[in-house]
């Protein structure tokens, strides 16, 4: 398999040269191969969140590199950066992150308004993903008017209505009862038999140690300890 | 239908209705003959807009002392010369020659 | 363009989720729209019937000025003036103010000496002997009387004077005659006990237009005691008088104006953290910063196109079709006899242009810095929740 | 006189430019001085933030150049009645000569404003923002234009005097005065046309040259002739152009065929002759930056469109100033 990301001496300072400077990331290198599913844990303050930030191109390193395929994007400006994320990344966030008073079918539009495909064509791609949540019968409700499980499902219809090669989820299931975080694994095994590769941050472990999951690093205060594989 | 689509028939809509009154209100030839008639057969000088003083009534032939000729604004009795200008610019004010402009007349 | 119109799209649709909001916002600034062009719309059309109408007054009035004050001419000036060069005509007029203390109003009376042919704004006939006379609508309406009735008048010596009315001029010169009651200039002088060797001023008709400053200048000259009054100055000041009030009236305006930017500002400023969440939504999907403020320029171009769009429309219709309710008791004043004119729809294109300038840009300008606040929120943001 | 609507407009919105531009300039120094696209601090990605700013801020100002261009004339136009003598928009500026001051700042700032949002669009496509530290400077140095165009529009207005008489178009593009726009007036219909018309054949020349091949000595010589055809339009306009929109021998005004009078053919004529001249000029001035790798691929992918945006420009300008020569029955030969 070849190797999707590679990174190599990452740091992230928060707040640098003020008194409130705060280390997030220290030198951390791994690489991910196309197809794989990597786990990242650790307690929550060890820099998980903002690793994964990192290799989803929602900010820039202090210092180090991260290349994704051929470009290294830790020194690209910010607007290249949304492209990025745009193309190549879908992302399913710990609060689902979805615009509540938009109908399920809007919120499931919004991360192809800035492409180059037309309104009708956006529509249909989002319906498309819809459907295969089994969400056709309820584009037009409000997304607050849906249960947790349902807007999980939406969430996740959102990170692959691009057509994303990795998808990035932090803390999919800490708001998920035991029986929708298996459906969860499940989705996430049949995306990751299709190709995608999957990077998760999580500390549950019904997670971590199922056998999607190929390889996991272990973070604390900012460092990996630990690198297991499967 | 998009509600881009809704929203811009709907102001172009509004639009064309506007700039539709506005054309036929400012292009529109406005028949002024018989008031003209009017006009010149009673010699009238003046609006009979605002007729509770007589220098509110003829603001052209109002006498020199009243509020219309006092500049600055003299204190004023009635509501109109509050609204009205003292000394509209122009009246019967110095004439100053430019030197590197051609005729006078 | 395709971008563009998607982003429209989710702006509209972003506006509606707030409508209550964006709704109020946009009935205050077309409000404020409404009122400016309304008094935009009626100076322009009241100077428009102004000085559109006034074109055939005299060219020429000539007064007498005795001790600062107005005073009657003599008729005598008649020949010193008629013996200049380029003087057509020169014509005693009679006419003069009557308050009457029954209906607390002025009326100006006018004496005609002879009018041959019909007038067509004027119902019934101008009067053809001292006993009868014409009067406006708004005279009409005070006293009561149709023609055929009768007008009493008490003159200088207290002692009561009737008149026949033989014609009511029609509503439509309501702005140029509401107020008037036409008596042969004879009977005029009767009522004012007015010498017959004077006159209120002098009319003087000129050959050839462009002398008409000159001859000005040269009645001043041989008159020195007189006061010349041109046409020219006459719609001159008609013409800057209601520039100078649409002017002012803006300039009150303006504190309305930026009152109500300070309201887009606060409203532009105080993000909620679930706007600021969204926007960080946005970003972290895949927007750019350019995408969030093109959302951002078009609510802003949402808000004012329509606010304005409707104002003018709401200002037309509250002017020319209703007579402008809201800004006639600011004309009118103490005046008892005001005009109840239809005013004939005239708007200046340049107006509507300045008023838009004058509201929008302020609105845009304050909505820059904000929404650039909103636009560089940092996608990570979502993340940290 | 300040309290007429369209001047009350006008200095509005020229404090809001100069308050926007300021800021802009202010962040634009702080760019110019900390600006290091090789380090990847929380300052320099505040500072590409401010980028943003910036841009926004200077593409509102020009929007509002463009309209604050059209309402100067358009006021000036209304307030010739003031003056006695003034006739249109030519006699009010004549009043104070401040006027015409005013119309040329504002001319530069056009031009300066439109090059400075094309080459910021350009740089923004790339990765590595070679223009970063040229185009703040620039945007330092637009910002006493604005100052001084406010300041000298404050000193016209303030200055008029509704009393004096002003000479009009009729005496300034009058054939027999001594000034430069007299001379322009004045000079041999033919002459005039003849150096209008070769002008106008070699800027269409060098345009089609340039969409065909791609030298970039072409380019250079596009600038050229489009600085050279600009200025003989403006002086072809009030030569022979308006004579014939006007179907008057004597008519010189540049000014009056923008009123309703004329169906507002102004408008078009020289919108078209802007953008003639503007993206025109742009290919020519691109080619110093195409030493910057990232830039000449923007550029070549753009210089089509501009070219042929330029072409489209000249079309409408010439059809509109040559509709009446060829079309109208007045004839400017026979006086």
């Amino acid at each position: 398999m070849s190797q999707l990301i590679i990174v190599e001496r990452l740091h992230k300072i928060y707040h640098r040269h003020q008194p409130d400077e705060m280390t997030a990331l220290q030198d951390i290198s791994l690489q991910i191969l196309a197809g794989e599913v990597v786990a990242l844990t650790g307690p929550s303050g060890s820099g998980k969140t903002t690793l994964l930030s990192l290799l989803g191109c929602m900010s820039r390193p202090t210092s180090g590199s991260i290349q994704l395929r051929d470009s290294n994007v830790a020194k690209l400006p910010e607007r290249f950066l949304a492209k990025i994320r745009r193309e190549t990344f879908g992302f399913v966030f710990q609060q689902y992150n979805l615009v509540r008073d938009l109908s399920v079918l809007e919120n499931v539009m919004l991360p192809l308004y800035p492409s180059d495909q037309s309104l009708r064509e956006i529509k249909k791609a989002a319906t498309a993903v819809l459907d295969q949540f089994e969400l056709a019968g309820m584009l037009k409700k409000k997304v607050k008017q849906l249960s947790g499980g349902e807007q999980q499902r939406v969430a996740i219809a959102r990170a692959l209505v691009a057509d994303p090669e990795i998808i990035i989820a932090d803390e999919p299931t800490a708001h998920l009862d035991s029986e929708l975080a298996q459906d969860l694994l499940q989705i996430l095994a049949v995306l990751n038999a299709a190709g995608k590769t999957i990077v998760i941050a999580t500390h549950d472990p019904s997670i971590y140690q199922s056998s999607l999951v190929q390889r996991r690093f272990d973070l604390r205060h900012g460092r990996i300890v630990e690198e297991h594989s499967r | 239908m998009t509600r881009g689509t809704i929203y811009l028939i709907f102001i172009a809509v509004l639009l064309f209705m506007t700039t539709g009154l506005l054309i036929t209100s400012s292009t529109g030839i406005i028949d002024l003959t018989e008031k003209r008639q009017l006009v010149q057969a009673l010699g009238i000088t003046d609006l009979s807009l605002s007729s509770e003083a007589r220098y509110t009534r003829h603001p052209s032939q109002a006498d020199l002392f009243s509020a219309f000729q006092d500049f600055p604004a003299a204190f004023e009795h009635f509501p109109t010369g509050s609204i009205i200008a003292p000394n509209p610019v122009g009246f019967f004010s110095r004439v100053k020659i430019q030197h590197h402009s051609g005729k006078q007349n | 363009m395709l971008r563009q119109l998607k982003i429209l799209e989710f702006t509209l649709s972003s506006l509606l989720r707030r409508k209550y909001k964006n709704l109020s916002l946009i009935t205050v600034y077309a409000f404020t729209i409404a009122t400016l062009g309304s008094v935009l719309f009626l100076t322009h059309a009241l100077k428009m019937e102004a000085t559109g109408s006034l074109t055939t007054a005299p060219e020429l009035v000539v007064q007498r000025v005795a001790a600062g004050r107005h005073d009657l001419i003599p008729t005598a000036y008649t020949e010193v003036i008629s013996k200049l060069p380029g003087v057509a005509s020169v014509t005693p007029r009679v006419w003069g103010y009557y308050y009457d203390s029954l209906i607390k109003a002025n009326l100006t009376l006018v004496g005609i000496s002879s009018y041959q042919g019909d007038l067509e704004l004027l119902e019934g006939r101008l009067p053809d002997n001292a006993e009868e006379c014409a009067i406006g609508r708004g005279v009409a309406i005070a006293f009561g009387p149709a023609i055929g009735d009768d007008l009493v008048l008490e003159d200088s010596g207290k002692s009561r004077t009737v008149f026949k009315i033989t014609g009511i001029f029609r509503a439509e010169s309501n702005l140029l005659t509401n107020d008037l009651v036409v008596l042969q200039e004879a009977a005029l002088r009767d009522f004012f006990s007015m010498d017959q060797k004077l006159a209120t001023d002098l009319v003087v008709q000129v050959h050839n237009q462009r002398e008409i400053k000159t001859l000005a200048k040269k009645i001043k000259y041989n008159l020195p005691d007189t006061r010349p009054i041109t046409r020219d100055e006459i719609l001159h000041t008609y013409d800057t008088l209601f520039n100078w009030r649409s002017g002012m009236m803006l300039a009150v305006a303006v504190a309305a104006l930026i009152s109500f930017c300070i309201l887009a500002w606060d409203k532009a400023t105080g993000i909620s953290a679930e706007e600021k969440q969204e926007i960080g939504v946005l970003k972290a999907i895949g927007w750019e910063t350019s995408d969030v403020l093109a959302v951002k320029f078009w609510e802003g171009t949402v808000i004012s196109l329509t606010s304005f769009v409707l104002g003018i429309l709401a200002a037309w219709i509250h002017v020319f079709a209703f007579g402008a309710p809201a800004l006639v008791p600011l004309l009118k004043g103490w005046s008892v006899l005001f005009p109840e004119f239809q005013l004939t729809p005239a708007v200046d294109f340049y107006q509507v242009f300045v008023l838009g300038f004058l509201t929008i840009v302020p609105y845009l300008a304050c909505t820059v810095i904000p929404s650039w606040k909103t636009a560089v929120t940092e996608p990570e943001y979502v993340m940290r929740g | 006189m300040i309290l007429h609507p369209g001047i009350l407009a006008l200095l509005c919105g020229s404090l809001i430019t100069v308050l926007v531009m300021l800021l802009a300039s202010w962040l634009g120094v702080q760019i110019l001085l900390r600006w290091d696209m090789s380090s990847s601090s929380e300052e320099q990605l505040l500072l590409e933030r401010k980028t943003w700013l910036v841009s926004t801020l200077l593409n509102y100002a020009l929007g509002f150049q463009i309209f604050s261009v059209v309402l100067f004339i358009f006021t000036a136009e209304d307030i010739h009645r003031l003056f006695v003598g003034a006739m249109c928009a030519t006699g009010s500026l004549n009043a104070n000569l401040v006027g015409w001051l005013v119309l040329l700042v504002k001319g530069i700032l056009l031009f300066a404003a439109a090059f400075w949002v094309v080459l910021n669009r350009l740089d923004q496509r790339t990765e590595d923002c070679p223009l970063v530290r040229p185009k703040y400077l620039a945007l330092v140095l637009i910002t006493p234009l604005v100052v001084l165009d406010l300041y000298l529009q404050w000193r016209y207005f303030s200055g008029l005097q509704p009393e004096v008489i002003t000479s009009c178009c009729g005496s300034l593009f009058s054939a027999g005065g001594d000034s430069v726009a007299s001379d322009l007036a004045g000079m041999p219909v033919r002459q005039a046309m003849l150096l209008f018309f070769s002008i106008i054949g070699s800027y269409l020349v060098v345009l089609s040259f340039c969409i065909v091949f791609k030298a970039s000595v072409l380019r250079h010589l596009l600038f050229i002739v489009s600085v050279l055809m600009f200025f003989v339009s403006i002086g072809a306009v009030i030569s022979f152009i308006s004579p014939y929109i006007y179907q008057m021998p004597s008519h010189h005004c540049p000014f009056d065929m923008l009123q309703a009078n004329y169906s507002y053919i102004g408008y078009p004529l020289y919108v078209g002759l802007f953008v003639a001249t503007l993206y025109g000029m742009l290919p020519g001035l691109c080619q110093p930056l195409r030493k910057y790798a990232s830039l000449r691929r923007e550029i070549d992918s753009f210089e089509k469109r501009w070219l042929w945006v330029a072409m489209a420009g000249m079309l409408v300008f010439l059809t509109i100033s040559c509709w009446q020569m060829l079309f109208g029955s007045f004839k400017l030969f026979g006086y």
